[in-house]
């Protein structure tokens, strides 16, 4: 039984952004993803800092140094990219037109609350960026994160004990064990890696979790 | 698959439109009025909708023509009166067929914005102590009195732009913007039309006045003016 | 004794109007101010339908159909002009960006309140616009408007008995009598017409009103 | 006369900038981060300042300097963390030096927004049920609950802008606009680097970012990065 890495769970969740869809990716993990999408779908990408229609890493050549992505990357633009500002990029959030946000998470509770903005007892400044308005705006709210902590503890809940980015908004959530659903009965299984029944991923997870009748073997392919 | 939002003509456009349904209108004056729209809503002819207007309607407008088509029940606007004479919605109101919603034009303007922005209420000084403001929920800021106004959204945004792409990006000319860009963002079916109409993405990224994740239904049709 | 006809009265109205200021006027006899300001000043006149920087009203070779100001005339743009949006021009207004509105009006009180909008028992329906943005937002309220109704009944009152348009904002009446300011202590009149005393100005005005001690001679030039 | 808003240098844009006011930065990483000005204001040196920033300040950056120059008693911002170690602002936070106010990025935004458009308050979904929103006025509308935000205004704006005018027209490139629009509308004193600086009103009307009511200084100055 093998574990997902982290660029074959950021593949897994790339395989669901639709064709059409308008998507904004958080930092880290979750950016990556746009690397895995098929090429056959047309997906726009914004980004709180006024892009809609975010296009590939600038090169040396493309680069230009205000035209960069919130994780200080610099980007290009695709083609029908548009530029606004910040308050709009988040009126286009908090309004619900956006179709998806993929998010990091710790903790997903089974009734859908999300914790990614901070960690208790870090000696940190507090980090909150645009989570909260993505989490609570978006139609489909998507957290990818490990199915654990490093210390085996479940990041998959009853109820959130790290401070909450958003109560009830997340739909669905892509480990490196599973790609679970939240719905209204609670957590539900719709793939689980190969070699682990559901009994595992239960004993993984932090609330009662079922799998569907068609829960199918979790695939990713290995990547360089 | 390719993103690509025109559609085949306005019959296509306006499919859903239906009895009942809050429709917003583009426009100040002629200035981003969607008047071959306009005429593709007449043909449709669905009833009892509300209207979501600036101004509700010279004599001899499209506008007015809904009205005498007798398709509306109930119009939010700021300017209910025409010029010369009384118009065919001022006789259908004081008939008591019409219900009149009146906002001031930027408490109107401003509604349509937190429509799409997620902002169900807000808080203005405008209108507070006129009869606009009666009975609307009042708060104290920083020793000033504000009335609350909520969001106001549609079913269906029409609008008129100077050119457009397939992906339903939208730049518009001289004082076209108006509540157009507002309006798109404010209802669940925004349709433009559209002077020029092209397949690529032609707009300079920057001087896109509504970006296409706001539009649906995109085509090009002629410049109809009174 | 002769009262200032309208276009002396606009013209009165735009010798105050001061360089570099930006100015809503009110559709009818406040756009006339336009005319008459002086040239050596250098004004920006903003709109409800998002013109800051509006130019000469439009000539058959200047005509742009997309470009009109509220009032439905063709207009121009001058030099450094924006174009944008009417979420951004009210909120340009709300905001309290403008130096100054110029309103036309049916009274207003001697605490500053202005009745603009609506005349009681017209068979018309309401007509309101931007009016009430313009009185409650912009630095500066002045109205434009004959010192009493054809009847002879004054429009400058202690109270309004016409609806509303905005509470306390008024800061100065351009009439065809006079020109008043709205203070603290109610009516003080800057400028009354040549003929007219003190006593008469009162007997107009129905609210105290008093003048200053160096009150001057209201004069306009004849416009054709 | 002229309007003629073009300063001679940055000390003169700076002008009245003094102990205690509220400093807006616009700026999202180095786009529109307006570091000529931010190099001045170090230079001008006033106290106890509130920092109004997206972003507080990585390491080495030029926010980071007006923390180690002791200028700083407040920020609010939406990231008070930077990538690499502990950061200045940090340390000045956790000594009880600094005092944080921790805003979601897009209520930071609406909030500025709200503040040049005349609204006091407004209501928003977002920080509902989180440590956030603790405290924070709830309201239900349609079924849902909201917690209602304050504006946020400014005393200064500094801004970082690709092209101006001596009107105070403002042009932005690529991604420089973010916070910039909003804050200019947001602050009693206005002051803007640019790259390019012409007398002539050389931005099409349609393409102006910022229109020049809402800027009082214009400085053409290098563009620094870190």
């Amino acid at each position: 039984m093998k574990l997902l890495d982290r660029k074959q769970m950021a593949w897994r969740a790339a395989q669901d952004i639709a064709d059409g869809m308008y998507v904004n990716l958080g930092l880290g993990m979750p950016m990556t993803a746009a690397n895995y999408t098929p090429r056959d779908r047309d997906v726009f990408y914004q980004t709180e800092n006024g892009i809609l229609g975010l296009g590939p890493s600038a090169t040396t050549e493309t680069k230009d140094l205000d035209l960069v992505a919130p994780g200080g990357t610099f980007v290009t633009l695709r083609e029908g990219a548009a530029l606004f500002t910040s308050v709009d990029a988040f009126a286009m959030m908090r309004g619900g037109h956006l179709d998806l946000t993929l998010l990091g998470g710790y903790q997903v509770s089974a009734s859908g609350d999300l914790a990614n903005w901070d960690t208790v007892g870090s000696d940190r400044a507090p980090l909150i960026g645009g989570a909260m308005d993505l989490a609570v705006g978006a139609k489909q709210v998507w957290v990818i994160m490990d199915h654990t902590t490093r210390d085996g503890e479940p990041r998959l809940v009853k109820i959130c004990t790290y401070p909450l980015t958003a109560t009830g908004t997340v739909n669905r959530v892509y480990t490196n064990m599973a790609v679970v659903d939240v719905t209204a009965e609670g957590f539900v299984a719709r793939e689980i890696i190969d070699g682990m029944s559901v009994a595992d991923l239960q004993a993984a997870t932090g609330a009662p979790i079922v799998a569907t009748s068609n829960c199918r073997v979790l695939t990713a392919p290995t990547i360089a | 698959m390719a993103v690509d939002k025109r559609v085949k003509d306005a019959t296509a456009a306006l499919e859903g439109v239906a009895d009942g349904m809050r429709v917003m209108v583009s426009g100040f004056g002629d200035a981003g009025m969607p008047n071959a729209l306009i005429d593709a809503l007449i043909e449709r002819g669905p009833k009892d909708l509300t209207l979501i207007v600036t101004g509700a309607g010279m004599n001899g407008s499209r506008l007015a023509m809904l009205f005498e088509a007798k398709m509306i029940a109930k119009v939010i606007c700021s300017a209910a009166r025409g010029r010369d004479g009384l118009t065919e919605m001022e006789r259908q109101w004081k008939a008591g067929k019409v219900e009149l919603e009146l906002v001031p034009q930027g408490t109107f303007a401003e509604r349509i914005r937190a429509a799409g922005a997620g902002i169900p209420a807000f808080f203005t000084p405008v209108s507070y102590g006129t009869p606009i403001g009666a009975g609307k929920d009042v708060r104290e800021f920083e020793g000033r009195k504000y009335v609350m106004e909520h969001w106001l959204k549609g079913d269906v945004a029409l609008l008129r732009a100077e050119r457009g792409d397939r992906f339903g990006n939208l730049q518009y000319h001289g004082a076209q913007a108006n509540f157009g860009p507002a309006m798109a963002t404010a209802a669940t079916l925004t349709v433009v039309e559209v002077k020029d109409l092209l397949a690529e993405g032609a707009i300079p990224p920057q001087q896109v006045g509504t970006p296409g994740i706001y539009v649906n239904h995109i085509l090009a049709l002629p410049d109809l003016r009174r």
